[in-house]
């Protein structure tokens, strides 16, 4: 049984994620932030405890443009990332990367991938380096459940399985690729079980617990530092938003959207919480604390400058 | 029976796949979302309804997609693919170069590959780097590929229809931000026509301005403003790619004496420089040096104020004529 | 227990590929043929054993640049293949395919591919198509160990999992990519095992022998035509010459190559045909007809003419 | 301490090669057979056995043999990876295109992809379509890589260097039919050079020729036809066809007056089209109209007599120039 400090670490770096993500929606409904926005409502535990996990000064992950959550979890501050996504000189790209291609090393994440599977091959590279350097670093890859079935995620797998890669595999499994179903679109649809076609272990487990999630990734961190290889873990979740903001997901089936409700990680953890017996007004402080970091962030990058276009051709090569 | 509607963009695509699933029964539609969902942009919205298998989803699978629809083509069907933005077909970009565009030249017509590859490309606010590319120079690069980029409402009705039409493998390249733009009269129903000819979307003296996909109303725009100084623009729309439809760009070249050519690809090593290159060797006598206008060597910034910097604006396009015309 | 006569028809096209390569290997030597060549002795079996289980006059098969074999068991003409070799007009393309992009459509071989793996997704697109059209047909599509890990081949298999296409994946295991053993690139070489992981059966079979594969790949035709879906066929086999036309093999190990010569396909037919009371004679005369019926061929293709130049425009659009 | 050695444009390779692994350790090299075997074309022999697990062979899986790259770049090594024609970097473009030139410029310089692909191209007596292309034109449209062709020994060994010493991503692509086609005395162990710069080949005062690749000898040799006609050519090799080395060409261009581009790639859509285009833009006045000579519109057949009528032959390069003199 974790102990409740460490499970209300876990509800605030969740709640980090959360509070980010509904003032974004909100930025993008006033326009001060515009185009495509992929929120991740709903996976918050995956970040949360696979970051628990990790040892960011020197492990990395590799996520998708569904980043935010990721990059919060790494310790990225918030108000580097609005600004990203506000097109702030601030912004943690200046501006460059936007919501979904952004990049943060300083807190050990490696970069967005907006091209469904290609963060993998670049993960197992950076794994590759970590076999040359002594550092014990790891990497870790994390797409959704749509993403493998791309040529790159097969190749990336075979390529960490034969090398013996410290690099981990994590599978986001939301149920859905943008607006259809994965169940429609493989005939197996526990993923997890293609790890043992390139012979390293897989198992799916409970994305909506981020201590689950945690003990999950640091077995595989020990195994990957040990020298292993490769795991690949399926943690099942679901979105609580669209695809994309805007999205009105017609495409799910009645009551899916309110079950995902009922199983969300943060009231879930909550109740969890509640049932260690920690007071409802910790957790209420909590929130708010949290909330006003966010809104207090998010103030400070609308009012920071934009990016300045007189910038815009540095830095294309060294 | 030909008839005029009004429709968005999106709903020209829309009718054109509609009459090619209907006049065409080995016509397939296929691609990430584009049958039960209708589409991420919309534009097959109601075909899956109407057309029952025949239009279906796929896995996130661009080599299965384009390599499924060689195959297709091969064993008689007419697949219609799409690729959700230009900027994801490289991740099977063999299928076209390697595999498509060699099947009718090697097999000396045996077999041939007439598939539709439906894209879209070009940079929108807010959109990131591997999201916002103008891809046409690689397409176009490539012998037994055909490649255009409709950007009138008609067109993106008539030329997919010549595209699904044609009997080898056709690169349709839309832009999302025309799909949902406003509505024009298009006219449904006529002859479908052979692939390629350019189009002058506005008449001029001075100087000839060639371009092509949703940069054009840009184009206009500047050409637009620059009438107010007494440059009469001829702005022209090479609608193909591949192929080019050199001998109306050199008619207008000759009357006019001046070349620029605009488009948002990168400048270097964009389609922009064979025209140029292509009008050179045709020996035209120029008034002035010609221009190329295009997205200077940068990757594509997200955010809008800095992508305003790099893609070409209608300021920056009425400069370049200006000082072409001024030259 | 298999017929005589169909083994000896097994015999008769097993030897018809090996005299032909034998003789393309002169070819080559003699500098009538030009460029990389890729030979299929000791692998004959897997091509006639799977051609004698297809309907060829619906079915097609979509094999690699090793493909000389292929196209002979499909029945297409020794003469105009040795033209196509020899880049005579006369060839089966016009002197345009050359030893490896080759294509005979009319006898059911609907291309070689030199892209390693690019060919899976083609016969899954062939297959897609006769879901359609009430052919019936099924699309075959061969290629190497190696091409395993080819993300094409990936998702290529995915996608006629999920759409039940009546495709069939061979796998040719002749335990090499060019100059590496794939035993070093994989984790797991039972290759067989991925069919698992995408849903569809997979086995191993004997491709050393054609009746096994005749057996094999008619029960996945069966299955393909009856709605079933795919199936991984991986043949064991071994290549008895080098990858290329000069490959001198100095990675095979010792003993390698003489186990494999000890195993191959003809010498194994032929000594379970004496076996079965046939006699050295009948098996000589089939030989040297077999011999006399190539050597013809490539003096014909030989004094063919030229391909001309002038047409070399021609068909690159309709 | 620099030496001179008599060395085959393949092991002018495999000595920089060498050099890179042993002055750089956090160099990896690997790719298709690669380590163990040395390499195809016998370019990588002897170093799996010096460098040990530095040099290593790969799956079959360009996407993560580049992918690889730019990960193990990104964290500190300094990849070269083959691929082993250049036809096959289609199956994994996104790699390159939409990954390794983003690394930079999004992280405005805090990451970056310092990897080098090494590739080889061009047609062969008897190689097939897929194995024949001449694809630079499609590695120069992007802004973010660096591309260069090295045809001599000397720049097999000095361009490769200044490949993996820069900071960024660099596709070298070489020719498998020079690889072992005669031994040249090649200078090892001098300073290693930034990257960019053509070079002078052959000076001349009435035409600027510009080429690069392996067509450079087919471009020689008819340099020197010609020189018996009294036409005295300048070629001039780019290597570099990202960034090109405009300067020095519009220099030549200024002098001679006359410009032929000669490449092995298709001429529509090639990198001649940027050149043409450049020096038409920069103004620069000539005698005539420029000449573009490359591969027509065609795939590349296999049988050598079909080959030899669409890739640029000396006597097609020497009536090219021959028409821009007379013109
Ligand atoms: C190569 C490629 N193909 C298609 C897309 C378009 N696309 C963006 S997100 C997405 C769905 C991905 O689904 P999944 O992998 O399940 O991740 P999720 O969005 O659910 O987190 C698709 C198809 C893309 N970005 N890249
Ligand atoms: C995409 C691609 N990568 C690399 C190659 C080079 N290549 C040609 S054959 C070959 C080995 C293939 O091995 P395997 O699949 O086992 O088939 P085999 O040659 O043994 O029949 C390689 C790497 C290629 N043709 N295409
Ligand atoms: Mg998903
Ligand atoms: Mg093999």
């Amino acid at each position: 049984m974790p102990e409740t400090a460490a499970l209300l670490a876990h509800l605030e770096s969740m709640r980090r994620i959360r509070s980010f993500e509904e003032e974004v929606t909100r930025l993008r409904a006033s326009g001060d932030i515009v185009g495509s926005v992929h929120l991740c409502n709903g996976q918050e535990a995956i970040y949360t405890g696979a970051c628990a996990a990790l040892d960011l000064t020197r492990d990395a992950v590799f996520p998708t443009y569904r980043g935010h959550g990721w990059t919060l979890a790494c310790g990225a501050p918030p108000r580097a990332l609005f600004a990203e996504l506000l097109g702030r000189a601030t912004g943690i790209n200046g501006g460059r990367g936007g919501s979904a291609y952004l990049t943060a090393p300083e807190y050990g994440m490696y970069g967005e991938n907006s091209i469904v599977g290609a963060g993998a091959p670049i993960a197992a590279g950076a794994a590759l380096a970590a076999t040359f350097d002594g550092s014990g670093r790891v990497a870790l890859a994390a797409f959704g459940d749509g993403a493998m079935n791309q040529g790159a995620v097969h190749e990336a797998m075979n390529f960490a399985a034969v090398r013996s890669l410290p690099v981990i595999f994590l599978v986001e499994n939301n149920h859905y690729s943008e607006l259809t179903p994965i169940a429609d679109m493989v005939r197996v649809d526990r993923l997890f079980k293609r790890a043992s076609a390139y012979g390293f272990p897989g198992a799916r487990i409970d994305g909506n617990d981020p201590e689950a999630v945690r003990q999950a990734v640091a077995e595989a961190v020990r195994r990957a530092r040990s020298g292993a290889g490769p795991v690949l873990l399926e943690a099942m979740t679901q979105r609580i938003v669209g695809h994309y903001i805007g999205d009105a997901q017609h495409y799910r089936p009645a009551g899916d959207l309110d079950a995902a409700l009922a199983a969300e990680p943060i009231g879930r953890l909550t109740r969890e919480l509640l049932a260690l017996g920690v007071a409802q007004s910790e957790l209420d402080e909590l929130t708010a604390r949290v909330d006003r970091e966010i809104a207090d962030a998010s103030a400070r990058a609308l009012a920071d400058p934009l990016a300045d276009p007189s910038t815009v051709l540095e830095h294309l090569y060294a | 029976m030909p008839e005029t509607k009004n429709l968005s963009y999106a709903e020209s695509v829309n009718a054109a796949l509609r009459r090619a699933l209907a006049e065409r029964p080995e016509a397939l539609l296929f691609g990430e979302d584009v049958g039960a969902p209708g589409g991420v942009f919309g534009v097959t919205k109601g075909l899956r309804k109407e057309f029952g298998d025949r239009v279906f989803d796929t896995p996130i699978s661009e080599s299965a997609i384009l390599g499924g629809a060689v195959g297709a083509a091969m064993f008689g069907r007419r697949p219609i693919a799409e690729i959700m933005w230009a900027d994801f077909s490289l991740v099977a970009f063999d299928q076209l170069v390697n595999q498509a565009a060699n099947v009718r030249y090697v097999s000396r017509g045996a077999l041939s590959a007439p598939l539709t590859v439906r894209t879209q490309q070009g940079n929108a606010p807010g959109a990131c780097a591997q999201h916002s590319q103008s891809l046409e120079a690689l397409f176009a690069h490539v012998p037994g590929l055909r490649v255009c980029l409709p950007t009138t409402h008609q067109d993106a009705y008539d030329l997919l229809l010549s595209a699904i039409w044609c009997d080898d493998p056709v690169i349709v390249i839309e832009n999302r931000t025309l799909y949902h733009a406003g509505k024009q009269e298009v006219r449904l129903g006529g002859e479908v026509r052979p692939i390629g000819g350019a189009a002058v979307r506005r008449p001029g003296r001075d100087v000839t301005v060639l371009t092509w996909g949703a940069l054009q109303h840009r184009v206009l725009e500047a050409a637009d403003r620059l009438a107010a100084d007494g440059i009469e623009a001829e702005v022209m729309d090479a609608r193909w790619v591949r192929p080019l439809d050199l001998d109306t760009v050199l008619a207008s070249v000759r009357r006019t004496g001046r070349l620029v050519v605009a488009h948002e690809a990168h400048t270097v090593g964009g389609v922009g420089g064979e025209v140029v290159a292509a009008v050179a060797e045709a020996g035209v006598p120029l008034r002035c040096p010609p221009v190329r206008v295009g997205t200077p060597d940068a990757r594509i910034p997200a955010a809008p104020g800095l992508a305003a910097a790099v893609i070409p604006s209608a300021e920056v396009i009425a400069e370049a004529i200006t000082k072409s015309v001024r030259a």
